[in-house]
């Protein structure tokens, strides 16, 4: 049986039919969520894609946090369900407490758009198992609330804990505390990112490379591990 | 004030209406007496003063514009022409597309977040309305000296909104231009482009028919914004005095236009909608005259049903309001409710505001009481038409005599090394990183190139790797000094960025950015850029499909340079044959196609150097441009050119150091045997691009450039870390690109 | 009817880099005397009824759920008296 | 040492897209009663010396050339007693 991805779509999400693009591409079936139905269909696991959604208003994710579906998202994802948040996806599991900190304006008050080197931090997370620690990938950016930022304790604790994912390398693009680029939650279920791994799965578009199928690749071995699905 | 109704206007045919302060002349009000055989109602004034300003009826610029039609070419791909709210091509496949440019000059000058932004917001509405999903936009810029304090206020603002807006809506920037120069100084250019998708089957038109079918404005209410904003902002020069009652510029909500766009596609998609009109200048009186103009029928509409966002507003107000993302639809009876119910799942506001009649009449009421009765046409389609005297400034002749020849030259390779250094730093020929990292260029994950390349260009297709490719490109100071050649240099230009990339050219929007069309030295401008530009399409084989004119660009007396924008959209049938601008493999040939001459008037050598501009602009040759783009397209699809950039402005010096730079390697130059290095470098001259051939192409390539008479110069390989012509300088690469990449940053971050 | 205002500052030992943008222009705009600048938001929310206790603790309580991210920010709520006159604050309507 | 503030609201004819995007959100979060919500920013000016007239002039111009674009935006200026106690705002310090 192929993996069944969900990609839950927002009002204002922009990436998630890229987000669906790059599942399939990986091999799985991508399953789409509306954010007024609380069914989660029985998904195996779940992107929050990037994009606007609410137009970013009030502040990014803030509006969307309150979405029917992402009741029981949160539930899911407490019991293990493999979650996904790309840019305004992560954002909004910031907004959600599922993963801790917050995410403000980029400190040069731009919106950046640029390839990103990345370094991959831990392989221990059901989206990072493809890759190896240390290991440096390019992946795009484009944010403009793309600022991580957590209180010293939090930010302790995530490096203590190894629960920083990734990192920014040549150059912090939006002043992100810690250089982070990523994190994910104690159980290593919920990852949430700022750059874009969907823009990156075909060589010709987006940036050169297909480090992003990496992503997908990740969590299909994962959920093959805990039997869920055949690999 | 009670109720101007239509029975009430019939029966007070003195009482005075204030129809001079809404930009109305005289003949004008009298027409519109005549054609009701009464006088207008206030409302009625109010639609015939937005839709017959110069924004919208094109009175100065139509008789120039009919040119475009008339001396169309032959071409099986255009699907739908000019008149509607953007052309059609056939790209192959069952595809269409369509693209169109838009300027919103004045409201960015003024409000440069806010104005850059409803821009985008506008030409968008534009291309949804035809049917089509947007896939990309574009966005020529011109600003006043970069190093101007109020630069620093309006670009900014400007790049901002244009990428607040189009990032938001997801749509990604593929390419543009940025232009600074003094003469936008109290004017800036801000032109937008759009492109959409859609399949043959999928293209709807702004027309209302069907008796009895539902005429239904759905998207964001009705506010007091932009009134007057039409014949204001862009009708007139600034410092005209009008009674500024309501804010004349637009809050724009890309939310609520994101919203519109899915909740539209999916209407179209279930074939629920007969007619569609976006609802942009001039707003309600726009869209439903355009619709029943447009259609069989008359219509009926009940204006007091519009969902206010101020309740205060008059029905006149309502008319003339041009609040954002609205669109309105013509819709059978039978599909109003799951009409209704798709807008309420994206949570978009729809109401039924009236229907299409059988009459030949646009009815409007208010509370019941008739406050509108004319025929539609006169409105939208038979404003007045003006043949606005035109003449040759005197001094044109002064100017081309000034010719950049006599300029002093370096005197050697130490003095070329420092022009070309200065050249590459100057404002318009430095990186625009700075502005375009501001705009997501991957969203929709279909973008194969973008800026810097010389077209941006997405695949539409992902099973077989269709694509289209558009550039834009215009240059003012060429159109200064011969608006004709101007005309045809943009086109040209265009035509040959989207050629450079591998895509074939099929046709052509515009942007026709002028002074004011009361000034006749302007109106001479404006006609000779249209004849140039349609004498060129035609030979070029590339109608021109639609675009906009926007004049009265000018502060005080002084108008900005005639500057016609063009964009070409072109078509390739594979994405993964495009050819990138990177010098991406040492070793590789370097070859220049064309021909050299000594043309440096209006050339970016000129200005940085010496500040001047005089003389002649480049010659045009339309036959070498179509033979080079030939060249540049089989080469591409037959895998015998790795890389390929066109030459315009700052010559084979700023082409060649781009495609280094991009690519991260050097180059050795030589010069051919009986061209003066400075020309080489320096030269304007049109109809040229470099390549980068492998070694194993070079015999096939050459031998194909040979056989069709196309000059190919071996001028040097890809090769080391700096660019050297050999016997002049060498430029380290890291010195170049400090040059280059610093100086935007330095004047704006 | 009555106006709650709700204020919202990012803390302060959270970068502010949109009061530090406007902070450094000043000089370069001939405005000096200024320490310190921080920006956040205002919120006006019309009641459809009066501004009573049970009114301001459910303001208070979306504010801090919704309105503010008190993982970043410090809000405020108070009552304006809409249309009072004597209001300590100068209300300028700008002339465009 | 004076702190001011400097409120800037969009014009009431202005379209508000956040204001509105909070509103539209209200009663899914079941907050009913409140008819309108505008969203503006707020501007707290550190100054290094006295709040007196003619450093009041000077903020109201900053306010009206710079802090606000008065085609679409209205202001307020006023000086906030800092430290003072019984201010009418009740600072909230959340604690995460
Ligand atoms: N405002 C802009 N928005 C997006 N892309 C831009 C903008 N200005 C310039 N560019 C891009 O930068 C590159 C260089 O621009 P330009 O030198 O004008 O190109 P060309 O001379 O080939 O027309 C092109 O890819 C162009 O599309
Ligand atoms: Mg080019």
């Amino acid at each position: 049986m192929t993996a069944r991805i969900g990609v839950i779509t927002f009002p204002g999400s922009l990436d998630d039919r890229d987000t669906h693009r790059a599942i399939r591409l990986a091999g799985a079936e991508p399953v789409a969520l509306w954010h007024r139905d609380r069914d989660l269909q029985g998904v195996d696991a779940t992107v929050l894609p990037g994009g606007f959604s609410y137009g970013d208003y009030l502040r990014a994710g803030a509006i969307s946090r309150f979405s029917p579906v992402m009741e029981s998202l949160v539930e899911a994802a407490r019991d293990g369900l493999p979650v996904l948040g790309i840019c305004n996806g992560f954002q909004v599991l910031t907004e959600s407490h599922l993963l801790p900190g917050a995410m403000v304006r980029n400190d040069h008050l731009h919106f950046v758009c640029r390839e990103q080197k990345l370094r991959v931090e831990t392989a221990a997370t059901a989206w990072t198992g493809d890759f190896t620690a240390g290991q440096e990938i390019h992946i795009p950016l484009k944010n403009m609330d793309g600022r991580y930022v957590a209180d010293e304790r939090t930010l302790d604790e995530l490096e203590a804990e190894g629960r920083v994912v990734f990192r920014y390398l040549d150059g912090n693009p939006n002043g992100s505390l810690r250089d982070i680029a990523g994190i994910t939650n104690e159980a290593g279920n919920v990852v949430g990112l700022m750059p874009h791994p969907e823009h990156a799965v075909e060589p010709l578009i987006g940036t050169a490379g297909t480090d992003g199928l990496g992503f997908f690749t990740s969590v299909l071995r994962t959920l093959s591990t805990v039997g869920k699905v055949s690999a | 004030m009670s109720l101007d109704t239509t029975k009430h206007a019939a029966g007070t045919p003195d009482t005075p209406l204030p129809w001079a302060e809404l930009g109305l002349k005289e003949d004008e009000y009298g027409r519109i007496r005549e054609i009701l055989g009464r006088r207008p109602t206030g409302a009625e004034l109010a639609m015939y003063s937005v839709m017959w300003s110069e924004h919208c009826s094109y009175k100065s610029s139509k008789v120039h514009l009919k040119q475009f039609g008339e001396k169309a070419p032959e071409n099986t791909a255009l699907l739908v022409g000019i008149g509607e709210n953007a052309g059609v091509v056939d790209v192959g496949q069952g595809y269409a597309v369509t693209f169109k440019v838009e300027s919103h000059n004045h409201p960015s000058y003024i409000e440069p977040y806010q104005g850059a932004a409803t821009g985008v917001g506008g030409i968008v509405r534009d291309i949804l309305a035809m049917g089509a999903r947007p896939v990309a936009v574009m966005d020529p810029l011109r600003f006043g000296a970069a190093d101007h304090p109020d630069t620093k206020r309006v670009l900014p603002g400007v790049v901002a909104g244009i990428g607040g807006y189009g990032n938001c809506l997801g749509l990604p920037n593929i390419g543009g231009e940025v232009v600074f120069d003094p003469c936008y100084q109290g004017n800036p250019l801000v032109n937008a482009l759009c492109v959409g998708v859609m399949k043959h089957e999928d293209i709807h038109l702004a027309k209302a028919s069907g008796t009895g079918n539902q005429v239904i404005l759905y998207g964001a209410r009705t506010g007091g914004d932009g009134i007057g904003g039409v014949s204001v902002l862009a009708s007139e020069t600034f410092d005209s005095t009008g009674p500024a009652k309501r804010p004349a510029v637009q809050v724009g909500d890309p939310f609520q236009e994101k919203l519109l766009i899915e909740c539209t596609l999916e209407l179209f998609a279930e074939g629920l909608v007969t007619g569609i009109q976006d609802l942009g200048g001039a707003g309600l009186s726009c869209a439903t005259s355009e619709l029943a103009s447009a259609g069989s029928g008359g219509m009926r509409v009940e204006l007091d049903r519009v969902p206010l966002r101020d309740s205060s507003l008059s029905p006149e107000e309502i008319l003339m309001s041009e609040s954002q993302e609205r669109m309105c639809a013509v819709v059978e009876p039978a599909k109003v409710a799951r009409f209704l119910e798709i807008c309420e799942k994206w949570d978009v506001l729809a109401t039924v505001i009236g229907e299409v009649t059988e009459g030949d009449r646009l009815e409007i009421t208010w509370h019941g009481e008739q406050i509108v009765d004319v025929p539609p046409r006169t409105v939208a389609h038979e404003g007045p038409v003006y043949q606005r005297p035109y003449a040759r400034p005197e001094w044109q002749d002064a100017l081309q005599a000034d010719d950049a020849a006599r300029l002093p030259r370096p005197a050697g390779g130490e003095e070329l090394r420092e022009q070309v250094l200065k050249l590459v730093a100057s404002p318009n020929q430095a990186s625009k990183a700075w502005i375009t990292d501001q705009y997501d260029r991957f969203v929709q994950g279909n973008t194969v190139l973008a800026q810097p390349e010389d077209s941006g260009m997405v695949r539409i297709d992902e099973e077989t790797g269709l694509g289209v490719a558009v550039a834009t490109d215009g240059n003012g100071r060429y159109a200064k000094l011969d608006p004709y050649t101007g005309a045809q240099l943009a086109l040209a230009e265009s035509y040959r960025n989207v050629a450079a990339t591998g895509a074939r050219p099929l046709a052509v929007t515009d942007c026709l950015n002028f002074g004011s069309p009361e000034d006749p030295g302007v109106m001479w401008q404006f006609a000779e850029a249209c004849r140039g530009l349609a004498d060129g399409c035609r030979e070029l084989g590339t109608p021109v499909t639609g675009g906009n004119v926007s004049l009265y660009n000018q502060t005080g007396e002084t108008a900005v340079h005639p500057t016609p924008v063009v964009g070409v959209l072109g078509v390739i049938d594979d994405v993964a044959r495009r050819t990138p601008m990177a010098f991406a493999e040492p070793g590789q040939l370097v070859y220049l196609l064309g021909e050299t001459r000594e043309e440096l008037g209006g050339s970016a050598w000129s200005q940085v150097v010496h500040g001047h501009l005089g003389g002649l602009p480049p010659a045009v040759d339309l036959d070498r441009e179509k033979l080079l783009a030939d060249i540049l397209i089989s080469g591409s699809r037959d895998g015998m050119i790795d890389a390929a950039h066109d030459l315009s402005d700052g010559g084979l010096v700023q082409a060649v150091t781009e495609s280094c730079l991009k690519g991260g390697n050097g180059v050795r130059l030589v010069v051919p045997d009986g061209l003066d290095p400075f020309v080489l470098l320096f030269s304007e001259s049109a109809g040229r691009a470099v390549v980068a051939v492998p070694r194993s192409e070079e015999l096939r390539f050459t031998d194909m450039c040979g056989a069709r008479g196309l000059p190919a110069t071996r001028i040097g390989v890809v090769d080391g870390d700096a660019v050297e012509v050999q016997g002049q300088f060498s430029l380290p690469l890291a010195e170049v690109r400090e040059a280059y990449e610093a100086t935007i940053p330095a004047l704006l971050a | 009817m009555a106006r709650v205002v709700v204020d919202v500052m990012l803390k302060p030992e959270i970068l502010d880099p949109q009061g530090q943008a406007v902070q450094r222009a000043l000089p370069r705009l001939g405005f000096g005397g200024i320490s310190d600048v921080r920006q956040g938001k205002r919120f006006e929310l019309e009641l459809d009824g009066p501004a009573d206790d049970a009114a301001l603790a459910r303001i208070h309580e979306l504010a801090e759920t919704f309105l503010a991210n008190t993982v970043i920010e410090d809000f405020t709520v108070r009552v304006e008296e809409t249309g009072a006159a004597g209001s300590p604050a100068e209300t300028v309507r700008a002339v465009s």
